[in-house]
C-alpha cells in the first residue's frame, strides 16, 4: 500500500511533466494550476506515508530488471530495480514535497508572464520526479540514474533563461562540474558492484560485513561514491556552480538551492553511510568543514542578495557533511531537513523582495523595505533567526546538535581534530553575522533607490502563503518539545544513530569494541542495523556519551558565537558604532580575497583551463613536431617508394580515426553503387553470392 | 559400355538444365516477359524433381501433389507478374527491364 | 475419426479462419460501396482484433500439430502471430492518417483485404512445418505485396518497385522451390521433423544438403533482406506507398523469422527430441558437418555492415530507413548465430521492440511527408522547432534504432550481444557494437538536420490533429517503456521458445 | 534401347531444346512459342515418371492457360507490326559465367550425389484416385489456402490490370 503511494507520489510529477510539456499551451493558465496542485497532493500523500511509517519501519519493493544468469567468470548478473520506503526516504518525501510545492505556488506570480511558462512548470515537475526518484530507489545504479536525471533537468532549469548569456554560462558550468562528481561517484558504484555483485544498498552493506570489500578498496569506495556528493552537495573544490546558479529563476534557486538537488549529496551519504570507514569520513568531514568555513567567508562580502544566500547555502551544506563526517549521523540529517525549510524561505523571501523591487539584486540599492513589506520581512527574519542558530528556533536545534558532535569528535580522537569545532564554530558567528547584515542591509536603514522604493508594493498571495508556511516551520515546536534540547524530539528517535558495517578495523576508536554483541546477535546481517533502538542506545555508547556531555559547553559557545555575530551586525549596520566600508579598508586584502571568492574561479579558470589548454598545445605541438616528423618521414618514404600516395593527415589519431571513417565511407560508396537499379545486376549478384557461399563452405 | 539404362539421374540432369536456361533467360534477357518465361522455367525444373524423386523414392504420390500445388503457384505469380508488366507498360511505354531503373543507389 | 481429427484441427485454427473470412467480408462488402470508403478500413480492424481475441484463447494451449502436421500450434508461433496482428492494427491506422494514400483517387477495398492476406501469410509461415505449406505461406504473403508495393498504379516509382519486387520475388522463391526439392530428395518428405528425423539417422551427401540450403536461402534471406538478398529492398522500399513500406519492413520481416528460424531449428538441430540439461533448458545439437551457424554468422555480419555503411550516403529518409532496416535485420541474425534458447529469445525480444521503433520512425516519416512533402533529409532542416512533438518522438526511435541505452533498442541489442558473448562469440558482438557506432552516424545526421540547423523560409509551427499525436506517442512510450520495463516482454520471449519444436 | 528410353530422349531432347529457344531466340514470339514446346514436353516426362494426372493438369495450366497469358503479355506490350520485335540480351558475360557455373555445379551434384534410390515396384495405372485422397485429407490445408491464394491473385491482378 505504502509502495503504491510512493510510486504515487514519485509518477504524478512525471505526469504533470508531459501532460505540460504537450499540451501545456493549450491548458488555462497554462496549466499552472495543474502543476500546482499535483505537488499539493503530493505532499497529502507525503505526509501520509510518514505518518504511516514507524521508526524501524522498512518497505521494500523490489523488481528483478535484469537477470543475465551466469557470466562466464564473474558469476550470476542481476540487477534489481526497487522502492525502499524507512524513515530516512519519508522525510525527505515530505520535505521534497513542500519545498516544491511551496516553490509551484510561488511560481505562479513570479513567474507570470514568461514566454515559456509552461515548459517551466513541466521542467518543475520533471525536476521533481528525479528528485523523489533519488529518494525512493533502493538501490546505488537508480539512484545514479535519478542523480543524472537531476543533473540534467537542473541544467535545463538553470538555463531557463537561456537568451541571456547569464544563464547559459551557469547552467553549462553546473551541468560539467557536477559532471567531474558524478565521474568520481560512478567509478565508486562500479567498485561496489565488482566487490558485492549488487547494488541494492542492504545487499551492499552485508556483503561488506562478510567481508567481501575491506581494505583500501572500502575506503576507494567511499570517498569515491562521496565525490558524487562533492558534485551535487557544492562541496569544497567543486563548490564553484552554486553561486553562478543563481542566474536561475528565484523559486528554482529556492527549489534546487535549499531542499533537493543539493541536499542529494547529503542524502547520498546518509544512505551509504554505514559503508563509510574511518579514512573515508575523517576525508568527509574535512571537506565540509573547508566547505562551512571557506564559503561563510564569502558570504559576508557578497552584496547580491541571492549570492549571500548562495554561499550560506555552501556554508550550510559544509555543517551537514562534516555533520554526518564526525559521526553525527541524525544531527547531520536533522540539520538537512531544518535548513531546507528555513532556507527555502529565504530564497523564496529573496524572490519577493526581487520581485518588488522589479528584478533588482544588490543589497546596496535596497533599504528600508520593512515598511512597505511587512510579511516578507517578518518571514524573512524569522528563516534568519533560525539559520543563525537563536534559540526557539529549528536551526538552533539541528545547528546545537552539529557542534556538539563535531566537539565530541575532537574529545574522542584529539590532536588536530580539535580545529574542527574551532573552525565551525566560527564559522557559526560568521553566519548570524552575514545573515543579519543582509538583513540589515535590505529591509532596515534608508531607501537607497528611491525611485525604486516608491514603486515597492508587498508581495501577492500566493508568494506569502509559501513564505509564511516555511517561516512557521523554522520554530522549534515541529521537531523538539524542548527548546534546547533536540535529542528527546521526535526527529532525534525517528532517526536514530545507524550501526556501521565496515570491519572493525577500519572504524574510528571509539566505535570498536562497543557493538560487537549487537553484530553477532544480528547475524546473519541482511538489513542495515539500528532497527531496534534500544540496542541503538547503546551502539556509539562512547560517541553519545561524549555528544552528550559536550552540549551543554556546546549550546554555550555557539550562543556566545551567534550572538557574537548578531551584535557586531547590529553595531556595523543597525547602530552604524562602525563604518563597515572603514574596515574593510582596513583589512582590504583580506575584503578583496573574500569578495572575490577566493579566487576559486580565477584559479581554475587560470591554473587548470589554462594548464589543460596549455597541455593541449603541448600535444598539439608534440603531434605537430614529433608525430608528425615520424609520420611526414614515413610518408616522405612512402611517397618516394611509391611516388603520389598522398600524404598523410595531419595527426596521428586523427589520421586513424579518418582513415576508419573514410574505410566506412568507401565501402559504403561502392555497395551504394552496386544498387544500380537494374533488377537482372542485383539477381547476377544473388546468384554470385550463392556461388561464393558454396565456394566458402563446401571446404569446412 | 556406359550404362544407358534411364534412372533418376537423368531426369535430374534435364531438370538442372531447365533450371540453368531458366536462370540465364531471367539475368540475361531484357524484355521483362521473357524474365517471367525464365521463372516458368525454374519452376518446372523443380516440379520434375519432385516428380521424379517421387518416383525413384516410393515416395507414393506426395511429390505429385506437391507439383500440383507448384503448378496452381506459377499460375498465380504469372498472373499478378503479368498485370504488373501491363501496368509498367501503361506507365514507361517500354518492358523492358533495364530501362527501368529510376530507383537506385 | 478423419473427419474428428479435421474438426479438431479447425478448432485451433480460429485466428487464421478469422482472417480469411474476413478478407472475403471485404471484397463482398466493397461491392456495395462505390465510392471512397472506409468501411473495409473498419472491417480489416474488426477481423484483426477477432483475430487477435482467438490468438489471445490460444494461449496456454500445449504446442501440437494440426491438419496432419502442416501446421503447428505453440507458443512460438503465438509471438509472431500476436506481433503480426500488432502490425496490422498499426499499419491500418497509417493508412487511416496518411495524405498519400487519402489523396490517391483508387477505392481501397483490395488493399484492406491484401493486407490482411499479407497477415495471413505470415501467420502461416510462423506456424508451418511442412516445406509446402511454409512455400504456399510464402507465396500468399509476397504476392499480396507485389499487388499492394504497385498500388499506385499511375505512378512510376510505384509500379517500377512492384515489377523489381515481382521478379526478384519470382526468382528468389523459384530458387528456394528448387531447394526444397533437393531436400525432398534428400530426405523423401517435407516434414521438417521427417527431415530432421531422417538427417540424424541416416549418412547423407552433405555437399547435396549444403546446396538445397543456399538455394533455400535465397528465400528466406529475400524475406528478411539479408546480404546478399537484399538487392531489393531499398527500391522497392522508396518506391512503395509508405504504409505499405512499413508493411514490408515489420510484418513480412518478421514473419520471414519466424520461417528461418523454425526450419533450421526444427530441420537441422534434430529439435524434434532437443536434450534437457539440468537447468531444465533445451540444447540443441547440431548435425556433425554441417556449419549452418557459420553461414549465417557471415550472412549477418555481411548484412549488418552493408546495411549501416550504404546508409550513411542515403539522402532520401525512405531509402534511409531500408538500408537501416537491412542493418537491423543483421544484428537479429547475429542473435541466430547462437543456437540456443538464449540466442533464440534475445533474437524475438528484438523483433517485438524492432516493431515498435521501426514502425514508428515510418510512421513519422508518413507524417514528415504529409504534412513538409519531402522525403529528402537535407529539406527537413529545423522541422524540430516547428513540429516539436513530431520530432522528439523521431528522435526516440531513432535513438532506440542505434541502441542508445534507456530505450527499447538498447534493450534489444543489449540481449543479443550478452548472448552472444556467453556463447564465446565475442568477436561477433564486437563488430556488432562497432556497427551500432557507425549506424549512429546517420541516425544522429538525421536528428542534427531537425534540431541543431534553424529552419529557413517558413518557421510557423506545424501541428498534427489529436490522431496523429496519440498514435506517435503509443508508439514512442514503448519505445521507451521497453527500455526501461522489458521484464514481461523477455519473459514471453523465453517462453515462446522454451517449448519451441516440441510435437 | 527399347521404347521407354526412345520416348525418353525424344522427350528429353524436346524439352531442352526448345527451352534453349526460348532462352537463345532474338524474337520473343518465337520464344513463346517454343515455351509451348518446352511445357509439352516437360508433359511428356511427368508421363514417363507415371504422373499422368500431372502431366495432363501441366497441358491444361501451363499450355492453356499461362502461355496463353504470356503471348497476350506480349502482344499488348509489344508493337507486333515494329520490325523490332528482337530482344536484346544484356551485357551477357558475366551473367553468362555465373550462370554457368550455377548448372555446372548442380548438374554435377545430381550426377555425383548417391540419392536414396528404391527398386520400382509395379504402379497402379492412373494415380488420381490417390491424388484426390491426398488432396482432401493430407493436403486439405494446402489446398484451402491455395483457393486464397488464387483468389489474391485474381482480386491483385484485376486491381492492377483494370481501368478506373
Amino acid at each position: 500500500m505504502l509502495i503504491s503511494i510512493s510510486l504515487l507520489i514519485l509518477f504524478l510529477p512525471l505526469l504533470s511533466f508531459l501532460i505540460l510539456i504537450f499540451f501545456g499551451k493549450k491548458l488555462p493558465r497554462q496549466g499552472d494550476w495543474l502543476g500546482t496542485a499535483i505537488l499539493i497532493i503530493c505532499l497529502g500523500l507525503a505526509f501520509y506515508v510518514l505518518l504511516n511509517t514507524g521508526a524501524s519501519d522498512k518497505f521494500n519493493a523490489i523488481y528483478n530488471w535484469i537477470d543475465l544468469k551466469d557470466a562466464p567468470g564473474f558469476g550470476p548478473v542481476k540487477i534489481n530495480l526497487g522502492i525502499l520506503i524507512d524513515n530516512l526516504s519519508a522525510i525527505m518525501l515530505v520535505v521534497v514535497c513542500l519545498i516544491s510545492a511551496a516553490a509551484h505556488l510561488f511560481s505562479t506570480k513570479y513567474m507570470e508572464g514568461d514566454a515559456k511558462y509552461n515548459r517551466y512548470y513541466a521542467y518543475l515537475g520533471i525536476f521533481t520526479f528525479s528528485m523523489l526518484g533519488i529518494v525512493l530507489t533502493d538501490n546505488l545504479l537508480m539512484m545514479y540514474i535519478f542523480w543524472e536525471l537531476v543533473g540534467l533537468t537542473s541544467y535545463l532549469l538553470i538555463g531557463f533563461w537561456y537568451e541571456n548569456p547569464g544563464p547559459q554560462y551557469a547552467s553549462k558550468k553546473a551541468f560539467i562540474v557536477n559532471r567531474i562528481g558524478d565521474v568520481g561517484f560512478f567509478t565508486g558504484i562500479m567498485i561496489v558492484y565488482v566487490f558485492t555483485k549488487s547494488f541494492t544498498f542492504s545487499e551492499i552493506f552485508a556483503a561488506i560485513e562478510a567481508g567481501q570489500l575491506t581494505g583500501g578498496w572500502l575506503t576507494a569506495a567511499g570517498i569515491l561514491i562521496f565525490c558524487g556528493a562533492i558534485g551535487k552537495s557544492a562541496q569544497f573544490p567543486l563548490h564553484v556552480w552554486l553561486p553562478d546558479a543563481m542566474e536561475g529563476p528565484t523559486p528554482v534557486s529556492a527549489l534546487i538551492h535549499a531542499a533537493t538537488m543539493v541536499a542529494a549529496g547529503v542524502y547520498l551519504v546518509t544512505r551509504t553511510f554505514p559503508m563509510m570507514s574511518a579514512s573515508a569520513l575523517t576525508f568527509i568531514a574535512y571537506i565540509g568543514l573547508i566547505t562551512a568555513f571557506i564559503s561563510a567567508t564569502i558570504a559576508i562580502t557578497q552584496n547580491d542578495i541571492k549570492k549571500v544566500l548562495a554561499y550560506s547555502t555552501v556554508s550550510q551544506l559544509g555543517f551537514m557533511i562534516m555533520a554526518l563526517g564526525v559521526g553525527a549521523y541524525t544531527a547531520g540529517f536533522f540539520h538537512l531537513v531544518t535548513h531546507a525549510a528555513f532556507k527555502a524561505c529565504l530564497f523564496l523571501g529573496a524572490g519577493s523582495v526581487i520581485y518588488g523591487m522589479h528584478h533588482e539584486q544588490d543589497i546596496r540599492n535596497m533599504g528600508g523595505l520593512k515598511k512597505k513589506m511587512r510579511i516578507t520581512y517578518l518571514t524573512f527574519l524569522m528563516a534568519t533567526m533560525a539559520l543563525s542558530g537563536v534559540p526557539l528556533t529549528s536551526g538552533f536545534l539541528s545547528k546545537d546538535s552539529i557542534l556538539a558532535g563535531t566537539m565530541a569528535f575532537a574529545g574522542l580522537t584529539g590532536g588536530f581534530n580539535y580545529i574542527i569545532p574551532i573552525l565551525a564554530f566560527l564559522s557559526a558567528g560568521m553566519t548570524a553575522f552575514y545573515m543579519f547584515r543582509l538583513v540589515f542591509l535590505t529591509f532596515h536603514g534608508e531607501p537607497k533607490n528611491k525611485e525604486k522604493f516608491d514603486h515597492v508594493k508587498e508581495s501577492p498571495l500566493p508568494m506569502t502563503i509559501p513564505l509564511i508556511v516555511l517561516s512557521v516551520l523554522s520554530f522549534f515546536v515541529f521537531f523538539s518539545y524542548n527548546p534546547i534540547d533536540a535529542n528527546i524530539g521526535w526527529f532525534a528517535k525517528y532517526v536514530p544513530a545507524v550501526q556501521t558495517v565496515v570491519p572493525e578495523a577500519q572504524r574510528f576508536d571509539f566505535q570498536k569494541g562497543t557493538t560487537e554483541h549487537i553484530v553477532n546477535a544480528e547475524s546473519p546481517a541482511s538489513e542495515t542495523h539500528g532497527e531496534n533502538p534500544a540496542a541503538v542506545e547503546e551502539n556509539h555508547s562512547a560517541f553519545t556519551e561524549a555528544v552528550h556531555h559536550a552540549h551543554y559547553p556546546a549550546m554555550g559557545l555557539s550562543l556566545f558565537v551567534a550572538g557574537m555575530g548578531i551584535l557586531l551586525a547590529f553595531a556595523f549596520y543597525k547602530w552604524k558604532k562602525f563604518s563597515a566600508d572603514a574596515v574593510a579598508e582596513k583589512i582590504k586584502p583580506l575584503y578583496t580575497f573574500s569578495l572575490n571568492k577566493w579566487y576559486f574561479d580565477e584559479f581554475y579558470e587560470g591554473v587548470i583551463v589554462k594548464g589543460l589548454l596549455m597541455l593541449t598545445q603541448a600535444f598539439r605541438w608534440f603531434d605537430n613536431k614529433v608525430v608528425d616528423g615520424v609520420v611526414n618521414g614515413a610518408a616522405y618514404v612512402t611517397e618516394r617508394s611509391s611516388s603520389g600516395t598522398g600524404k598523410f593527415d595531419n595527426s596521428f589519431v586523427d589520421g586513424l580515426v579518418n582513415l576508419i571513417g573514410s574505410v566506412v565511407m568507401f565501402f559504403g560508396l561502392i555497395f551504394r553503387k552496386i544498387q544500380t537499379g537494374r533488377i537482372q545486376t542485383y539477381l547476377a549478384y544473388v546468384l554470385f553470392g550463392i556461388i561464393l557461399f558454396y565456394f566458402i563452405f563446401r571446404t569446412m | 559400355m556406359p550404362n544407358f539404362q534411364i534412372g533418376l539421374t537423368h531426369f535430374l540432369v534435364i531438370s538442372s538444365l531447365l533450371f540453368g536456361l531458366g536462370l540465364f533467360a531471367v539475368v540475361t534477357r531484357r524484355n521483362a516477359i521473357m524474365i517471367l518465361m525464365g521463372i516458368e522455367l525454374i519452376l518446372n525444373a523443380a516440379n520434375i524433381n519432385f516428380i521424379a524423386f517421387n518416383k525413384y523414392g516410393q515416395l507414393g504420390v506426395d511429390g505429385q501433389v506437391i507439383s500440383i500445388f507448384v503448378i496452381i503457384l506459377a499460375a498465380a505469380e504469372a498472373v499478378i507478374a503479368l498485370a504488373i508488366v501491363l501496368n509498367i507498360y501503361n506507365n514507361f511505354k517500354t518492358v523492358n527491364a533495364d530501362e527501368i531503373d529510376n530507383l537506385k543507389e | 475419426m478423419l473427419t474428428q481429427q479435421i474438426l479438431d484441427g479447425l478448432s485451433k485454427f480460429y485466428p487464421e479462419t478469422i482472417l480469411s473470412v474476413t478478407i472475403l467480408v471485404i471484397v463482398f462488402v466493397e461491392l456495395f460501396f462505390k465510392k471512397k470508403t472506409r468501411v473495409s478500413g473498419w472491417i480489416a480492424m474488426a477481423g484483426l482484433a477477432a483475430a487477435m481475441l482467438f490468438t489471445f484463447l490460444q494461449v496456454n494451449i500445449p504446442a501440437q500439430t494440426i491438419f496432419f502436421q502442416m501446421v503447428a500450434v505453440d507458443p512460438f508461433s503465438y509471438f509472431f502471430k500476436v506481433l503480426l496482428i500488432l502490425s496490422g492494427f498499426l499499419i491500418v491506422l497509417f493508412t487511416f492518417l496518411s495524405d498519400e494514400i487519402r489523396s490517391s483517387e483508387f477505392k481501397t477495398q483490395e488493399y484492406y483485404a491484401l493486407l490482411i492476406a499479407l497477415t495471413l501469410g505470415g501467420f502461416l509461415m510462423a506456424s508451418s512445418v511442412n516445406l509446402l505449406m511454409m512455400y504456399l505461406a510464402l507465396e500468399l504473403s509476397s504476392l499480396s505485396s507485389y499487388v499492394l508495393a504497385g498500388y499506385f498504379k499511375k505512378s512510376n516509382r510505384s509500379s517500377e518497385a512492384a515489377l523489381k519486387y515481382v521478379i526478384y520475388g519470382g526468382v528468389s522463391s523459384g530458387l528456394m522451390l528448387f531447394g526444397i526439392s533437393l531436400i525432398y530428395g534428400i530426405c523423401g518428405s517435407l516434414d521438417m521433423f521427417a527431415i530432421s528425423a531422417y538427417l540424424s539417422a541416416n549418412p547423407v551427401n552433405l555437399i547435396t544438403l549444403l546446396i538445397a540450403i543456399f538455394l533455400m536461402l535465397a528465400g528466406f534471406g529475400y524475406k528478411i533482406s539479408a546480404v546478399p538478398f537484399h538487392f531489393w529492398t531499398p527500391d522497392v522500399y522508396e518506391g512503395s506507398p509508405m504504409p505499405v513500406t512499413a508493411l514490408l519492413s515489420v510484418s513480412s520481416k518478421a514473419a520471414g523469422f519466424a520461417m528461418l528460424i523454425r526450419f533450421f531449428l526444427v530441420a537441422f538441430q534434430n529439435a524434434g527430441h532437443p536434450t534437457i540439461t539440468t537447468e531444465g533448458l533445451h540444447q540443441y545439437i547440431t548435425l556433425p558437418g554441417l556449419h549452418w551457424p557459420e553461414v549465417i554468422a557471415v550472412i549477418a555480419v555481411a548484412t549488418m555492415t552493408l546495411g549501416n555503411v550504404v546508409a550513411i550516403w542515403q539522402d532520401n529518409l525512405k531509402r534511409l530507413l531500408a538500408y537501416s532496416s537491412i542493418a537491423q535485420a543483421g544484428y537479429m541474425l547475429l542473435a541466430f548465430v547462437v543456437v540456443s534458447p538464449q540466442g533464440i529469445s534475445a533474437m524475438l525480444t528484438y523483433l517485438a521492440v524492432y516493431l515498435f521503433m521501426n514502425l514508428g520512425a515510418f510512421f513519422a516519416a508518413i507524417l514528415i511527408s504529409n504534412k513538409y512533402k519531402t522525403e529528402n533529409i537535407e529539406e527537413m532542416k529545423g522541422i524540430g522547432y516547428r513540429s516539436p512533438l513530431l520530432c522528439v518522438s523521431m528522435a526516440v526511435f531513432m535513438l532506440s534504432l542505434s541502441g542508445i541505452p534507456m530505450t527499447a533498442g538498447f534493450i534489444g541489442k543489449f540481449y543479443i550481444f550478452s548472448a552472444l558473448i556467453n556463447n564465446g562469440y565475442i568477436w561477433l558482438a564486437i563488430i556488432g557494437l562497432m556497427n551500432s557506432v557507425v549506424s549512429l552516424y546517420y541516425y544522429i545526421k538525421i536528428l542534427k538536420n531537425m534540431f541543431l540547423i534553424r529552419p529557413q523560409g517558413d518557421t510557423g509551427a506545424v501541428s498534427f490533429g489529436a490522431g496523429y499525436s496519440v498514435l506517435l506517442l503509443a508508439l514512442a512510450i514503448p519505445t521507451i517503456v521497453l527500455g526501461i520495463f522489458f521484464g514481461p516482454l523477455t519473459k514471453f520471449a523465453e517462453y515462446s521458445v522454451q517449448i519451441f519444436g516440441l510435437k | 534401347m527399347n521404347y521407354y528410353e526412345i520416348i525418353f530422349y525424344v522427350f528429353a531432347v524436346l524439352t531442352v531444346v526448345s527451352a534453349g529457344v526460348v532462352v537463345f531466340s532474338r524474337n520473343i514470339i518465337y520464344s513463346a512459342f517454343a515455351l509451348l514446346f518446352t511445357f509439352t514436353g516437360v508433359a511428356g516426362i511427368y508421363v514417363l515418371l507415371n504422373a499422368d494426372f500431372i502431366a495432363i493438369t501441366q497441358l491444361l495450366i501451363y499450355v492453356g492457360g499461362i502461355m496463353i497469358l504470356l503471348i497476350f503479355g506480349v502482344m499488348l506490350t509489344t508493337n507486333v507490326t515494329n520490325v523490332e520485335i528482337t530482344t536484346q540480351t544484356l551485357k551477357a558475360l558475366p551473367a553468362t559465367i555465373v550462370v554457368a557455373i550455377v548448372s555446372a555445379l548442380l548438374v554435377s551434384t545430381m550426377v555425383s550425389t548417391k540419392w536414396a534410390v528404391k527398386d520400382p515396384i509395379s504402379v497402379e495405372s492412373t494415380t488420381i484416385n490417390q491424388i484426390g485422397e491426398l488432396l482432401l485429407t493430407k493436403y486439405l490445408l494446402p489446398f484451402e489456402i491455395a483457393s486464397i491464394v488464387l483468389l489474391i491473385a485474381m482480386m491483385g491482378a484485376a486491381f492492377l490490370a483494370r481501368k478506373n
